[in-house]
């Protein structure tokens, strides 16, 4: 398998100014976006995964954001330093994005079939009739019957399902190397959500697009995701491959994460809970962010943020617990069971491999 | 578990446009029991009437048709002042929103204390925020935050508050609606142990409405799983898990994406092909059937023994 | 380097305290109430605050009129139309009075005027707007269609009528520009609330048992209440370039008091127009200064409450 | 990109729409003036068509043009173009011979009025005694609507109204000789200016032949009121754009000959635009005469204009500050007199465009009597006659002024003052015109201003008598009844002459209001034209036929 | 959709009918007899009330109004106190009048505010931005009679380029020129209001669009940057700006009163001021009438027109 990196984020810093004062929302985000392979960043709200990929494409708002460090490189450009003319030419086209709420991310005054047209007009120069065709395969591929018929109506029109339907269609129209998913599913209901996860897996397979999925459902990324980065205020605590994530997880928020959901097998105890609130980013707490909510914090979280501690070659870590001189602690039940799933998950992986 | 129905509801219905041609029928004829002191669930997706059932339970929205009785009086009766502020004082909700459920221009002790006021439970500003300040506590919140305004705290500090003012009239029951939904995974928990470890407190009985299972099951004794309008399954929530009668409740089931690849990978997804359990408006031998023990389905009258079947099977499924 | 590292574990109980204390640190980040964050975002923007000192300063002049103004407004002190000397520093007008007192007793007119009509028309829009969207069914189409009716008069003539039927002067002018300016508002004020009837804050606070009055005034009209106070700025504005208008067609405030509006009108000669720059810029200036600073400072209003970063 | 197609569509329908109105803009009225209407060259006017177009400044809108029934300034001035009065009235009392030829009378009871042989209507029927017989028996006729009524009731066999007994059906004063001939007999006999100026200036005679037409009731609001067909004077009604401009073209059958200014506009301006109008040429020339007035701040600017010729002559035109007589007696009212310094208001505020009005009569009327000494302004005196009085000082008087004179609410700020300076407590009660009128004419007032227009007929019954209709000062003096019973009905103008001055010397010491300034008529009008505005401005027009423009 | 404009047209009927019995009753309350203007000074009583009965003002109220109801549904307004002609004739050229200056107007307005409106959303707090601002302010804010005189006075008396006031030039051959000379000023004097109003609602709303999720899907995918702002942007604040036009319009129609008093312009304002000062009662009913409905014609218009530009309203 070659393992080639087509998106590199390296050292990403971004600020906002508000009024209250400078949100440091990204605070050095780095990773790797592997050809064909899906990418899971994973975190709660404000942890800063939606903005380092907005930055990728030049979406935040230019008036209050400052990128203060950082390199995001794609096929030997640096996408930060990129105009916006050519930028433009990359979106949609080599960068495609779908947005959380399909509800009010399509024009609500333009049919649905010409917001799917306009990005094979602009990028793939078809004529309008060629792009009607084109558009109505699209969206008989997303699974839109009547295509022909719904080509000529408008959002409202559509199921939320529907129009996370067309979202796809849209950004899939160029056949993009890069699929930026943020947050596709969470205002979906669940069935609803189940065949879109669905879809996206069947057509990023035939498609060969490499995605990045932003999600804070642990669920989804179990399912979707070939590597996983943990996020928290701002940086990627934890990143690895979804089996070493959730069956071999060394961060505490990891643990806290997996440990808070519950699974169709738990009994009626407390749930595990990482207690308090994410820090306020407008002044980061020194040392470790997470420490004040850590329940195995060492004195060291609180004057020095960690770095990231290598666990394997795939799997990276974030937390003083992986240095070598940190004592050895008890981790929760629930990772406890975890990890003995991964042992057997290895032994059956060893053994396919051995045969 | 104690047995009185806390609130009972009979072909509870409510219809929006009537006589129009977008008649929605929101709540479509649903009739069900609360026990006291237990955790019923109520689940459906969006557009199921789930919300709007929690909200004609609390006299938000008027119903159509139908009874609630309520402590043994019916509901809709209730029109005078104090005749509401009784029922009121007995019945609160915790809603979604965490931000959109605290007025955005009330200060954290007026929001708790406010109703307070109205019941005339304290006599005096003092007694109000003595009173305010023990419930802030016993949600796990500082009593700094009284002269602080909801904006300024995380959704599940608000949420904490929204629970405080739920229960500053020590009501007897409470709805909430779909009241973890909009928050993190890791506050999520913090509130669902909040609210189970409140409920043994202050013997409460919740109504909780949820859009998707994994939550619920795991709070909840009974089980109401809802589609446009209607109660499709209500069983105890071991039921609902193990032995889904009812496809749509299987499919809700598996359609639920559990943090753990390898199930994730062997998941098998099951369709609910809603035209086959449609049936005729108000035909009289479609309803809830009991299946097994206390474990309904909503089906035509033909249908039972077919359930009765599959529950049988799937009992046996399970002890194997 | 190592040594300086502590890899001890922290108690449990430290953790919790911590976890206390940095959440009442996030809390002492913003430590301010809903109003002072608005103050406060008002006060960085820079033409905002200088439009509000230069309004409070007009307030100021207003209240302290007699204290200030050298002369008797409406007292013939030199010749006539004389052009501004150290003595009458802005010149006299037609009759010979002093045009800087008659600026500075303007302002009291002109200010009334405009702060009065509009609180006049914010209380009836204000209170018509919170019912019909609160209430709703046959109250709210019966405020609408009297929003229509009021909406579809003429409203100069109806001022100039009612005017004439009562003499112009500036509680006149004030009263009519009062009563006929709250169907914008009302229907602002409705839709406002018709949106915030939804909100769930209103649906809890109904469950808690508030009375339907009290659901409208205290829960709905705080959150609308910002909202109010930008239109009323920028109402506040137009009702003094309306008096000005009605001076000029001759049923504004009525000589001899002085107003901004019927000093203005003098440039209606074109002799004054061109000749006598004293006569009407002056009051001119002060109109333009004073609707441009309330306008501002609406406007900076709308920007703090909305929280748009300037 | 189909929008952009759409929105530039729709600019276009805009654009279209606007070019369509701007074209057919006034569409009526245009139709009358040229042809090219709608041309895009058009708009090149050559100097030959502005040459014979006089344009007039208004300052008032006429209320139409019904030649029985015309009760506004403005209206009868255009009137006076367009139907033939019996005489012209070049100066004041000074009467000329116009439709009629003579006016003769040996009795002062008994008028022969001799017509022109050849004048004729513009549809060319003559004009004879019968149309001048039929004019005075319309007024006459109870049905009709008309404000000549009063004119009329010397005559006679004719109540006091003007109108005939009831039954009478016809008008025994009125006697037609022949053609051109017809013999008016009054009740008693009358100093013969009163009837020269009262029916031979003041009626329009109109054409009988068209009148007929019509049911007497019913004239007042028919098409011969608004929009009259036929014309006997110098120009005849082409159209009237209201409250804009009257058109008028000159009447090719004119008695007196073809007006050389073939175009008469009449333009209702306000005092402002007159203004602009005036230095920018959009008017030749300003109609003065209380009904083209500019603002009395402009003179001086107009003065100085060197394209216009400006000058200011007495007129009749007067500002009263009315009493109401039965609030206030002979000493407070004299106090009030002495106490506004009247100097002062004409000095400064009309930079001595006008002249104190010491009595009832402005120094353009033959009647005025320059040896009544005026009453000085003198506050020591006011106060004394105060006391003496024995006046509640502490009482407020509202002091009811008018708006939409700007000279008079100034003046009204003076007064104040002064009447303050007297002892008195005064405030301004400022309303609308009519609103002010209407409450002074109810005697809902105290003292009040009010502006009178005079004529030069110097009886002012209608001002001073308990009858008076304009008696606003509620005016019940025995002594003045008698001096104007005495005044109406002398018969020669010496005798009268004399009448008058006394009344003048009664009505200022008994100081039945005080009369504050008469306005200066303004003679404001391009240098091109020659003609325009005369020193008596009520008989102005007598040679309009004879103007031209350079 | 026909359903809904026959059911507004009922609703719009009582609302008709009250604004006409208050605007009655409102010109009737008028201290002032009309016939005290139409009189002469030495009038005598017969005179007067011939003229009342004549103007048909001798009746009670009621009975005058419903006489005035009747005779509108015969579609006769009456006629003018003051010139006594049939207020139907007079009212077309009024109403012609004020549209074109309303239309000069608006259009003007318009068609620089949406730009500068957009221009403005779009550089927001920059400069530029801050520049059209500030004009719009100083728009909003300047008295229309005060910018009206220093106009005439700089371009018709000083420069003398532009004509003083008036709609045309009288007796000359009139055309298209020439009117649009005399439209030239009174249109910047409104549209100094009118654009600058608009500007401030197209900014605000082109804001509140800049900042819609579906501008930032229009973004993603890489379209050009005019096709954004037009094709996605400005599409979605129609709705806004239907509502200030149909709320300019019948303002402009119930009579730019200042501004046509300052330029002559011939039109409703200025009849209706003359109206008021002359007491004539069935000029200013009609002048009402005509406001009134055409307010309650561009609510129903701007309505309809919502539904045409938003695909999500349906009638």
């Amino acid at each position: 398998m070659a393992i080639n990196s087509i998106l590199s984020v390296k050292d990403l810093t971004i600020s906002f100014n508000t009024f209250e004062g400078e949100v440091n929302a990204v605070r050095g985000v780095t990773f790797d976006l592997k050809e064909g392979e899906t990418l899971a960043l994973v975190g709660e709200s404000g942890s800063g995964k939606s903005v380092s990929t907005k930055a990728i494409t030049q979406l935040l708002p230019q008036r209050h954001t400052t990128i203060s460090k950082g390199e995001i490189w794609y096929h030997d450009h640096d996408l930060l330093k990129k105009s916006s003319k050519e930028m433009k030419k990359i979106r949609g086209k080599d960068i495609a994005m779908i947005f959380q709420d399909p509800m009010t991310s399509l024009n609500p005054t333009l049919t649905v079939g010409r917001q799917i047209a306009e990005p094979l007009i602009e990028h793939r120069g078809m004529t309008k009739q060629a792009a009607k065709v084109e558009a109505i395969a699209l969206m008989r591929k997303v699974g839109i019957v009547a295509a022909e018929q719904r080509f000529h109506q408008y959002p409202h029109q559509f199921s939320g399902g529907m129009r996370q339907r067309v979202m796809i269609a849209i950004a899939l129209a160029c056949h993009p190397k890069i699929l930026i998913a943020d947050e596709p599913t969470t205002a979906l209901d669940v069935t609803i959500q189940a065949q879109i996860i669905d879809l996206l897996k069947e057509l990023q397979a035939e498609f060969a697009t490499s995605t990045i999925f932003i999600t804070h459902d642990l669920g989804v990324v179990a399912n979707i995701a070939d590597r996983v980065a943990v996020m928290y205020a701002g940086k990627i605590v934890e990143i690895g491959t979804v089996d070493e994530i959730f069956y071999n997880p060394k961060h505490p928020y990891t643990w806290g994460l997996l440990a808070s959901m519950p699974t169709m097998k738990m009994d009626n105890d407390d749930l595990y809970t990482i207690p308090g609130s994410p820090p306020n980013l407008l002044n980061v707490p020194t040392g470790d962010p997470f420490s004040s909510r850590n329940m195995y914090a060492l004195e060291i979280d609180f004057q020095e943020e960690p770095p990231m501690f290598k666990v394997s070659e795939t799997h990276y870590a974030a937390t003083w617990l992986l240095h070598p001189d940190a004592p050895s602690i008890e981790v929760p039940e629930e990772i406890k069971r975890r990890n003995e799933q991964f042992v057997s998950i290895l032994a059956a992986k060893g053994a396919d491999s051995d045969e | 578990m104690n047995k009185n129905p806390i609130m009972q509801i009979k072909n509870l219905k409510k219809t929006y446009n009537t006589g129009k041609a977008n008649e929605v029928r929101a709540v479509d004829n649903i009739s069900f029991d609360i026990y006291e002191g237990e955790t019923f669930g109520l689940v459906g997706e969006s557009g199921s009437g789930k919300s709007t059932t929690g909200k004609l339970l609390m006299k938000l929205e008027s119903m159509t048709d139908g009874q609630v009785i309520f402590l043994g009086e019916s509901i809709q009766n209730k029109r005078s002042r104090h005749d509401l502020l009784a029922f009121r004082k007995n019945i609160q909700m915790i809603f979604q929103d965490p931000y959109a459920s605290l007025n955005p221009k009330m200060t954290v002790k007026d929001i708790i204390g406010g109703p307070l006021e109205v019941h005339r439970l304290v006599s005096s500003r003092k007694e109000r925020d003595q009173v305010v300040y023990s419930l802030l506590e016993q949600v796990g919140l500082s009593q700094s935050f009284a002269n602080r305004y909801p904006k300024e705290f995380s959704g599940g500090q608000c949420q904490r508050i929204g629970i405080a003012r739920a229960l500053a009239l020590q009501p007897k029951f409470i709805i909430a609606d779909e009241a973890i939904s909009a928050l993190d995974v890791s506050i999520q928990a913090q509130i669902v142990n909040l609210m189970r470890q409140l409920k043994q407190e202050a013997n409460l009985t919740y109504l909780f409405i949820a859009h998707d299972l994994s939550m619920v099951k795991y709070i909840s004794d009974r089980i109401a799983v809802m589609n446009r309008g209607k109660i499709l399954e209500l069983a105890t929530s071991d039921d609902i898990y193990h032995v889904p009668l009812h496809p749509y409740t299987a499919s809700l089931l598996s359609a639920i994406p559990e943090p753990d690849p390898e199930s994730e990978r062997n998941r098998q997804r099951t369709t609910y092909d809603e035209s086959k359990f449609t049936y005729e408006q108000d035909d009289p031998a479609v309803g809830l059937f009991e299946i097994t023990d206390k474990h309904f389905v909503y089906c035509h009258k033909d249908e039972v023994v077919g359930y009765k079947e599959k529950a049988e099977r799937l009992k046996q499924e399970i002890m194997i | 380097m190592e040594e300086q590292l502590n890899f001890n574990p922290v108690p449990q109980k430290k953790i919790i305290e911590m976890e206390q204390l940095s959440q009442a640190q996030g809390i002492s980040q913003n430590d301010d109430s809903y109003t002072k964050t608005i103050v406060k975002r008002f006060l960085k923007d820079k033409v905002a605050t200088i439009s509000l000192i230069i309004f409070t300063l007009l307030t100021l002049v207003a209240i302290f009129a007699p204290a200030l103004a050298p002369y008797n407004p409406n007292q013939t002190v030199g010749f006539f139309e004389a052009a501004p000397t150290s003595e009458f520093l802005l010149g006299t007008d037609e009759v010979g009075r002093d045009v800087l007192s008659r600026l500075i007793y303007g302002a009291r007119v002109s200010l009334t005027v405009g702060v009065l009509s509009v609180a006049i028309y914010a209380v009836i829009g204000t209170t018509l707007g919170l019912l019909s969207g609160f209430l709703g069914g046959f109250w709210d189409s019966a405020i609408m269609r009297l929003t229509e009716v009021f909406m579809a008069f003429p409203y100069f003539m109806v001022i100039l009528v009612i005017v004439s039927l009562i003499g112009p002067n500036i509680w006149t002018v004030t009263f009519v520009i009062g009563v006929l300016g709250w169907p914008m508002l009302c229907r602002l004020v409705r839709g406002e609330v018709m949106k915030l009837k939804q909100a769930d804050y209103v649906q809890a606070a109904i469950s808690s048992g508030y009375h339907t009055f009290q659901i409208a005034f205290k829960h709905i009209f705080p959150n609308v209440l910002t909202l109010i106070l930008v239109n009323m700025t920028f109402g506040i504005a137009t009702s003094i370039i309306t008096e000005a208008s009605l001076s000029f067609l001759g049923v504004g405030v009525q000589p001899p008091t002085a107003s901004w509006g019927n000093m203005m009108s003098n440039a209606q000669s074109l002799t004054v127009l061109a000749n006598q720059y004293w006569r009407w810029l002056p009051a001119g200036l002060m109109v333009l200064i004073s609707v441009l600073s309330v306008n501002f400072l609406g406007d900076g209003l709308r920007r703090a409450i909305d929280g748009e970063v300037k | 990109m189909a929008s952009f197609k759409k929105i530039t569509l729709l600019i276009m329908i805009m654009f279209g729409m606007v070019f369509f109105l701007v074209a057919c803009g006034g569409g009526e009225g245009t139709e009358t003036t040229g042809d090219n209407d709608g041309d895009p060259s058009g708009d090149i006017t050559s100097d030959g068509e502005e040459e014979d177009t006089l344009y007039i400044g208004l300052t008032n809108a006429p209320g139409g043009f019904n030649p029985l029934n015309a009760s506004d300034t403005v209206a009868q001035w255009i009137l006076r173009m367009l139907y033939p009065t019996l005489l012209e009235q070049p100066e004041s009392l000074v009467f000329d011979g116009n439709l009629a030829e003579s006016f003769e009378t040996e009795d002062n009871q008994s008028f022969t009025i001799t017509l022109r042989p050849d004048a004729e209507w513009s549809d060319g029927e003559p004009i004879t005694a019968d149309d001048v017989a039929y004019t005075l028996e319309l007024i006459a006729n109870p049905d009709v609507e008309t404000t000549w009524g009063v004119n009329i009731s010397s005559l006679e066999g004719l109540q006091s109204t003007g109108k005939w007994e009831d039954g009478a059906a016809g008008v025994a004063g009125v006697e037609v000789v022949d053609e051109q001939t017809l013999i008016l007999t009054t009740k008693t006999p009358v100093d013969p200016n009163y009837i020269k100026e009262m029916i031979g200036f003041n009626v329009y005679i109109v054409p009988k032949h068209i009148a007929e037409q019509y049911e007497p009731a019913e004239l007042a609001n028919s098409d011969f009121a608004t929009t009259p067909s036929v014309s006997g004077s110098i120009y005849q009604f082409v159209q009237y754009e209201t409250d804009a401009y009257v058109q008028l073209e000159a009447n090719p059958t004119f008695y007196k000959g073809e007006a050389q200014l073939k175009h008469v506009y009449l333009r209702v301006v306000n005092g402002t635009s007159l203004v602009t109008e005036l230095q920018s040429g959009g008017v030749d020339m300003a109609a003065g005469g209380g009904i083209g007035v500019v603002p009395v701040s402009e003179v001086d600017t107009l003065a100085a204009d060197d394209n216009l010729d400006f000058e200011s002559y007495p007129g009749f035109a007067t500002q009263f500050m009315f009493i109401n007589n039965e609030e206030f007696d002979a000493d407070v009212r004299l106090a009030m007199m002495y106490a506004i310094d009247r100097e002062a208001i004409v000095e400064q505020l009309f930079r001595g465009n006008a002249e104190v009005l010491n009595s009832t009569y402005t120094s353009a009327s033959v009647y005025f009597d320059p040896n009544v000494e005026a009453i000085p302004h003198d506050v020591d005196r006011a106060r004394e006659l105060l006391e003496e009085s024995g006046f509640d000082t502490s009482q407020e008087i509202e002091l009811t002024v008018p708006t939409g004179n700007r000279a008079r609410e100034q003046s009204a700020s003076l007064i104040q003052q002064n009447l303050a300076e007297a002892g008195f407590n005064v405030t301004q009660v400022t309303f609308d015109f009519v609103t002010a009128l209407a409450n002074v004419r109810e005697g809902d007032y105290q003292i009040g201003l009010i502006g009178i227009p005079l004529t030069s007929d110097p009886d002012q019954t209608y001002l001073w008598s308990q009858s008076g209709t304009t008696n606003l000062g509620r005016v019940n003096d025995e002594r003045m009844e008698d001096l104007l019973e005495q005044g109406r009905t002398s018969t020669s103008m010496e005798e009268r002459q004399e009448i008058y001055s006394e009344l003048q010397e009664y009505w200022r010491d008994q100081a039945f209001s005080v009369g504050l300034y008469g306005d200066f008529q303004y003679k404001v009008q391009n240098k091109e034209l020659n003609g325009g505005i005369k020193e008596f401005w009520g008989g102005s027009l007598h040679d309009m036929h004879e103007w031209t423009k350079d | 959709m026909g359903k809904y404009i026959v059911k507004r047209i009922l609703i719009t009927i009582p609302v008709l009918l009250m604004v006409t019995v208050f605007c009655f009753i409102i010109v009737n309350l008028a201290p002032g007899d009309p016939t005290d203007l139409y009189i002469s000074e030495n009038a005598t009583e017969q005179q007067i009330a011939q003229m009342r009965s004549s103007l048909g003002i001798d009746q009670p109220f009621p009975i005058q109004y419903f006489k005035w109801l009747l005779n509108l549904v015969q579609g006769n307004l009456g006629f003018s106190f003051a010139s006594r002609l049939p207020v139907i004739d007079v009212l077309p050229t009024k109403i012609i009048a004020t549209v074109t200056l309303m239309a000069s107007t608006l259009l003007v307005s318009y068609l620089l505010a949406i730009p500068l409106g957009i221009i403005s959303a779009r550089k927001q707090n920059g400069f530029v931005d801050n520049l059209i601002t500030g004009v719009s302010f100083l728009g909003i804010s300047i008295p229309n009679f005060f910018f009206g005189l220093a106009l005439i006075y700089i371009f018709a008396l000083q420069l003398g380029v532009l004509p003083t006031g008036g709609m045309e030039t009288l007796g000359g051959s009139g055309g298209l020129v020439d009117r649009m000379q005399h439209l030239i000023l009174p249109t910047i004097v409104l549209a100094a209001f009118y654009c600058s109003n608009m500007i401030r609602y197209v900014r605000a709303s082109m804001i509140d669009i800049f900042a819609e999720n579906y501008m930032r899907t229009a973004t993603a995918k890489g379209l050009k940057e005019t096709l954004i702002l037009w094709g996605h942007g400005v599409r979605n604040a129609w709705v806004p700006i239907i509502t200030v036009i149909s709320t300019d319009i019948p303002k402009m129609l119930g009579g730019a009163i200042v501004t046509e008093q300052i330029f002559q312009w011939p039109g409703i304002g200025q009849w209706m001021i003359s109206a008021i000062n002359a007491r004539d009662y069935p000029v200013l009913m009609a002048i009402n009438l005509v406001a009134a409905v055409s307010v309650l014609v561009f609510n129903l218009l701007a309505d309809l027109l919502y539904a045409a530009v938003d695909p999500r309203i349906r009638y």
